[in-house]
């Protein structure tokens, strides 16, 4: 049963940047959607600069997918908060938006995060497992969880303290538990050692997983899942032209064969709906 | 300002398509909703390439971003004709527009297989035919071989009194001639350009990027060399002409009617604007007002000095 | 990093080379002097085409700016065999780099008139044959024949014992064939891609833009055409490949290397910087470090997987 | 006997934007210039901004061509400014570009404007006949002349007064007849009503014109000198890609036939080597 899907406004509309800071290695910028429903957690936006978007050397041509990593306010005066994390020209152009910019946003697009209940029927609380700029959409999932009244437990991995910033921005005092893979703080190593801890125990029965961040997390994530009989929900990434299901380009194989359209059928999928978590790596 | 037009034999509100498998109404229905529908961009749908046998396309990746284009490696992914015409099909045919189905085979008696199960069906208003692959007796690609295109145009013509539609490739030395055989085989339209044939390298890795080793480049890049084409095969042929090629806005899409095109798509901007054929019509009624064109029609017909 | 390279005999402290057309050496050093040598750009120069007769060129306008590219309608303007040689090559001849001249002519007898005059100078390294442009006797686009190709370097190949280089246009289905063609006729190399046939419109006066009513695409916009043309063709002969088309620096020329082609050339990147081969250079030789090649060579011996 | 004629730093370079405003309809910035030699009137530099010059439609792509407005500084650190008209992508980004913005230039380029005894042993005295943005390169020539002892009259001409703006910073309180054609001040008409008075008068005889400006206003220029069997030069524009000679793409056509390459055997042509001032016009 999939979760309730909002609907996105036809077409892309100009929104005006709110506010944009460094935040932790990555840098936050906020839009005000003056059109668009509130997305659900796991959501993502297409995102453009604007005429200017096409660089120097042509690209970033298309538009970027960017989840949304905290919403407020209402319909009409919706504020969107996004994370970017530099690894080319979009997320560069993305990283210069300065407040009073204006950006143009296609969305949301996607299939969102499900309720422990929509996935197993007996669940009885939720794990939270995030790294890097995965934990962007971990945020407003936490606070939905939190918010339907389900027991959140929130695991979230790093490179280093340098990328953690965004933690007290977008968790702020709720409760956390955080590895570093240079024990700079917290658990020293990875994520997934948190998780396995938890995976150990004997209420995971009633556990189900949710995870975003680098692929080979994911995958990690997705295999220990799969051994303990855990259900897990992941939001994956791919190469999107468009975000809305035009293209065919998103393609990550499925478990009984062929290709889902991760922007359509996606972002968020179900452990065991796919081979792997590292599409395209190699 | 008048904007409407007709395409062999289909009446038009206006000239702008969409580019076949640059758009999935299905899809965009359930990411928009009703709004699709009620600024519906394009003023006929063109179905993605069917083929007979479902397909479910290449491995990724698929995309690749060039300077001012993209490069797609798809592999015509889609349900297979039985499929599509006992699902997708139905509801395209409810679109508020006419509807023109692409379709794909590797020899002529699948294409012929093909255009009848379609024609069969009512309210598709022509059949384009996607004649960029190998045909399996030959080898050889129809869309580069004016015999080969002559001949599968005189097998399909007797079987339907649809428009016929064939899409050219841009990978030939003389798109005129193909178009030219395509003509005199019975096509009653030509469009183009396809994607021009195209890879990318991914250094770090020593492959190629896309999982089918090439694709085809589309967007503003290759709209030069798409005007020249339907700029030589609008001269060559006496039936129209659906252009397309990187076409982003109004004066695109005018460069591609003064160059002797009936009708334009939009395709790889579609994924930039989801609502880029509704602005791509209005650009296109401004460009024409501000060269003080009173209408559609009359820029159809001026011609190139 | 050790950049040097063997092209058919020529040896090159780079692989880097202009595109025929691109820069004007003896223009250059009246706007910059004597700091053009002290810097050149290339490993070695390639002239821009020469044909027998004197051509003035095209009509302006000459020149579109596209989407991440242009269109040139030069139309080849050249002091003409005779002048040349009494004049611009002796000052060629000068420069501090391995010269490769390139000719034109519209039959294979003129042809052989031009390579046994460039061949008769001392100093030439190498003679490039441009056959994009049609024989007069069949009418016939050469470069878009393999038959007239192969037939062309048959008359050629015993005139001279120089390095003979054929420059393959793009505007063909599959310019692997025309490259083995050119094999088996006895080049030593091939050189693409040429520049992409196009055209641009003049919405407000109802012309083309340019003077002779079409032209060919260059830069960035035709590098993923350039990159799958340069892999076809090096994987389908055994002589060395020249890649060229959108190399703005060094990632894109590693491109091109790992494409399979031995050296590359610089074409429009020159006209936004005078400097650009001397930059590709430099940033070839940190691509390859960067993806931990120890030398051009072991580059060039990689094959894609 | 061509004009001594300064050599360009091989390559481009990039120049600090040190002051940059909107004049009288136009825009006039000036960059530093540390390694280029003075510039001499009538010479141009190719322009673009720098790594995000390629705009949003994907132009522009090609560097601008743009004469030198006013010289000031030495060798080392010359200060070069330029007067932007917007007509397009290209004009339009160095029509954004703001103090402390970086600039790649290249040049100077082409062939400089000659002095009246270069073009006839008994010149006496110099015309100069601006139009538009074409007033541009006048302002360094009149300079020059000066300095050099030159009687020079200077007639500029201008749609309207919102275009004249930069008549006061290039020509300061120097002398000038200004023609308006919406009659807003100065002469009602064209600039060409000036020259054509001057060539009616007994002095003509000394006199050596000097022109540039919109096409058909350089054309109606060079055909009343022809008349009158005043020598005129006159600064062309045309298409240019790269401004050095290496794309052949400016030509020009020449009377004998054949055509002139006119970034390096111009921009400034003698009235007589030409056929027409408006190549490419309809
Ligand atoms: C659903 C979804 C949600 C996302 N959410 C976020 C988010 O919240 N924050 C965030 O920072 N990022 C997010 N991303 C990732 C982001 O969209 C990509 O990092 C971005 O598209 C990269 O674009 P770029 O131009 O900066 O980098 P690119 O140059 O596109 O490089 C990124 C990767 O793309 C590949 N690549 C390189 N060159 C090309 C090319 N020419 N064409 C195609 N691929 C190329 C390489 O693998 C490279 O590592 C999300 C992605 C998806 C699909
Ligand atoms: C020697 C010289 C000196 C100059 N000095 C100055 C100066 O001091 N100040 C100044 O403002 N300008 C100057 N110019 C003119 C300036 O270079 C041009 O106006 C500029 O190149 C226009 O570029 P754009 O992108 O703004 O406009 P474009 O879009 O290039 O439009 C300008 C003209 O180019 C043509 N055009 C339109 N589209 C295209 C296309 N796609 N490809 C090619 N051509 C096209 C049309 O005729 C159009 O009117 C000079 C030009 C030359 C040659
Ligand atoms: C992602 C993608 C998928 C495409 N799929 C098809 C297809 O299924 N059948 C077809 O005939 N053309 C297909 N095309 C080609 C387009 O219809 C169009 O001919 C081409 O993209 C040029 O137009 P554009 O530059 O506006 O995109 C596809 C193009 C793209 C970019
Ligand atoms: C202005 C211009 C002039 C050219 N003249 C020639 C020529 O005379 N002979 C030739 O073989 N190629 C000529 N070419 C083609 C280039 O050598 C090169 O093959 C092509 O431009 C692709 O490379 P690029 O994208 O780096 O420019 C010319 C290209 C341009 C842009
Ligand atoms: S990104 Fe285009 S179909 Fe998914
Ligand atoms: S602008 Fe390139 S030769 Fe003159």
């Amino acid at each position: 049963m999939p979760a309730e899907r909002p609907l996105a406004p036809f077409g892309r509309r100009s929104c005006r940047v709110t506010a944009a800071a460094a935040d932790g290695g990555y840098r936050l910028f906020t839009v005000l959607d003056e059109e668009g429903p509130a997305p659900a957690p796991g959501q993502f936006y297409m995102l453009t600069e604007g005429p200017d978007w096409v660089g120097g050397s042509g690209r970033p041509f298309l538009p970027r997918a960017i989840s949304v990593a905290r919403t407020s306010g209402d319909p009409g005066a919706l504020r969107l908060e996004f994370l970017i994390d530099v690894v080319g020209p979009g997320t560069a152009r993305l990283n210069e938006l300065e407040q009073g910019a204006s950006c143009l946003i296609a969305g949301p697009f996607g299939q969102p995060f499900s309720l422990p209940r929509e996935i197993k029927p007996d669940a009885v609380g939720a794990v939270l497992v995030g790294g890097g700029i995965g934990i962007a959409p971990m945020a407003p999932l936490r606070r939905h969880l939190v918010s339907r009244g389900v027991p959140t437990r929130t695991l979230l991995g790093f490179r280093d303290r340098e990328h953690s910033g965004a933690v007290e921005t977008l968790f702020g005092c709720e409760e956390t538990r955080l590895a570093f893979e240079d024990g700079s703080a917290g658990h020293r190593g990875y994520v997934t050692d948190l998780l396995a801890v938890i995976l150990a125990g004997d209420d995971r029965g009633g556990a189900v997983v949710y995870s975003c961040g680098p692929p080979a997390m994911l995958e990690a994530v997705r295999k220990m899942c799969g051994e303990h009989g855990v259900p897990v929900e992941l939001a994956l990434e791919s190469p999107m032209a468009c975000g809305f299901g035009a293209c065919f380009g998103c393609a990550v194989p499925k478990v009984e064969g062929g290709y889902l359209r991760l922007c359509v059928d996606g972002p968020v999928v179900r452990g065991d709906q796919i081979t792997t978590a590292m599409t395209g790596e190699v | 300002m008048d904007l409407r037009t007709r395409l062999c034999g289909i009446e038009l509100d206006g000239p702008v398509l969409n580019g076949s498998g640059t758009f999935d109404v299905i899809a965009a229905r359930r990411a928009f909703g009703a709004a699709l529908e009620e600024n519906f961009p394009f003023s006929a749908f063109v179905s993605k390439t069917i083929t007979g046998p479902p397909r479910s396309g290449n491995p990724p990746h698929r995309l690749w971003e060039t300077p001012s284009g993209m490069i797609n490696s798809i592999g015509l992914p889609n349900p297979g004709l039985d499929q599509f015409v006992d699902g997708d099909l139905l509801e395209l045919i409810g679109l508020p527009v006419p509807l023109i189905v692409s379709v794909m085979a590797d020899s002529a008696e699948q294409f012929a297989v093909l255009v009848e199960a379609i024609a069969a069906v009512d309210g598709v208003a022509g059949i384009e035919l996607n004649v960029s692959c190998p045909n399996v007796h030959s080898g050889l690609i129809v869309g580069e071989q004016p015999s080969e295109t002559e001949a599968l145009m005189r097998t399909l013509r007797p079987l339907t009194t649809l428009p016929l539609i064939v899409k050219l490739t841009p990978n030939v030395a003389g798109p005129e001639t193909v178009a030219q055989a395509a003509e005199s085989g019975g096509a009653d339209c030509v469009s183009l350009i396809n994607t021009v044939k195209a890879t990318a390298i991914d250094p770090d890795h020593g492959r190629t990027w896309l999982g089918a080793g090439g694709g085809g480049l589309s967007g503003p890049a290759v709209r030069p060399i798409a005007l020249a084409q339907v700029r030589a095969v609008a001269s060559a042929v006496d039936i129209p002409v659906i252009g397309m090629g990187g076409i982003t806005d109004g004066e695109s899409a005018l460069d591609f009617i003064l160059a002797g095109a009936q009708a334009v798509a939009v395709g790889t901007e579609n994924f930039r604007d989801p609502a880029a054929g509704n602005a791509v019509s209005r650009g296109l009624a401004s460009a024409l007002e501000r060269r003080g064109f009173v209408s559609l029609a009359e820029a159809q017909a001026s011609t190139l000095s």
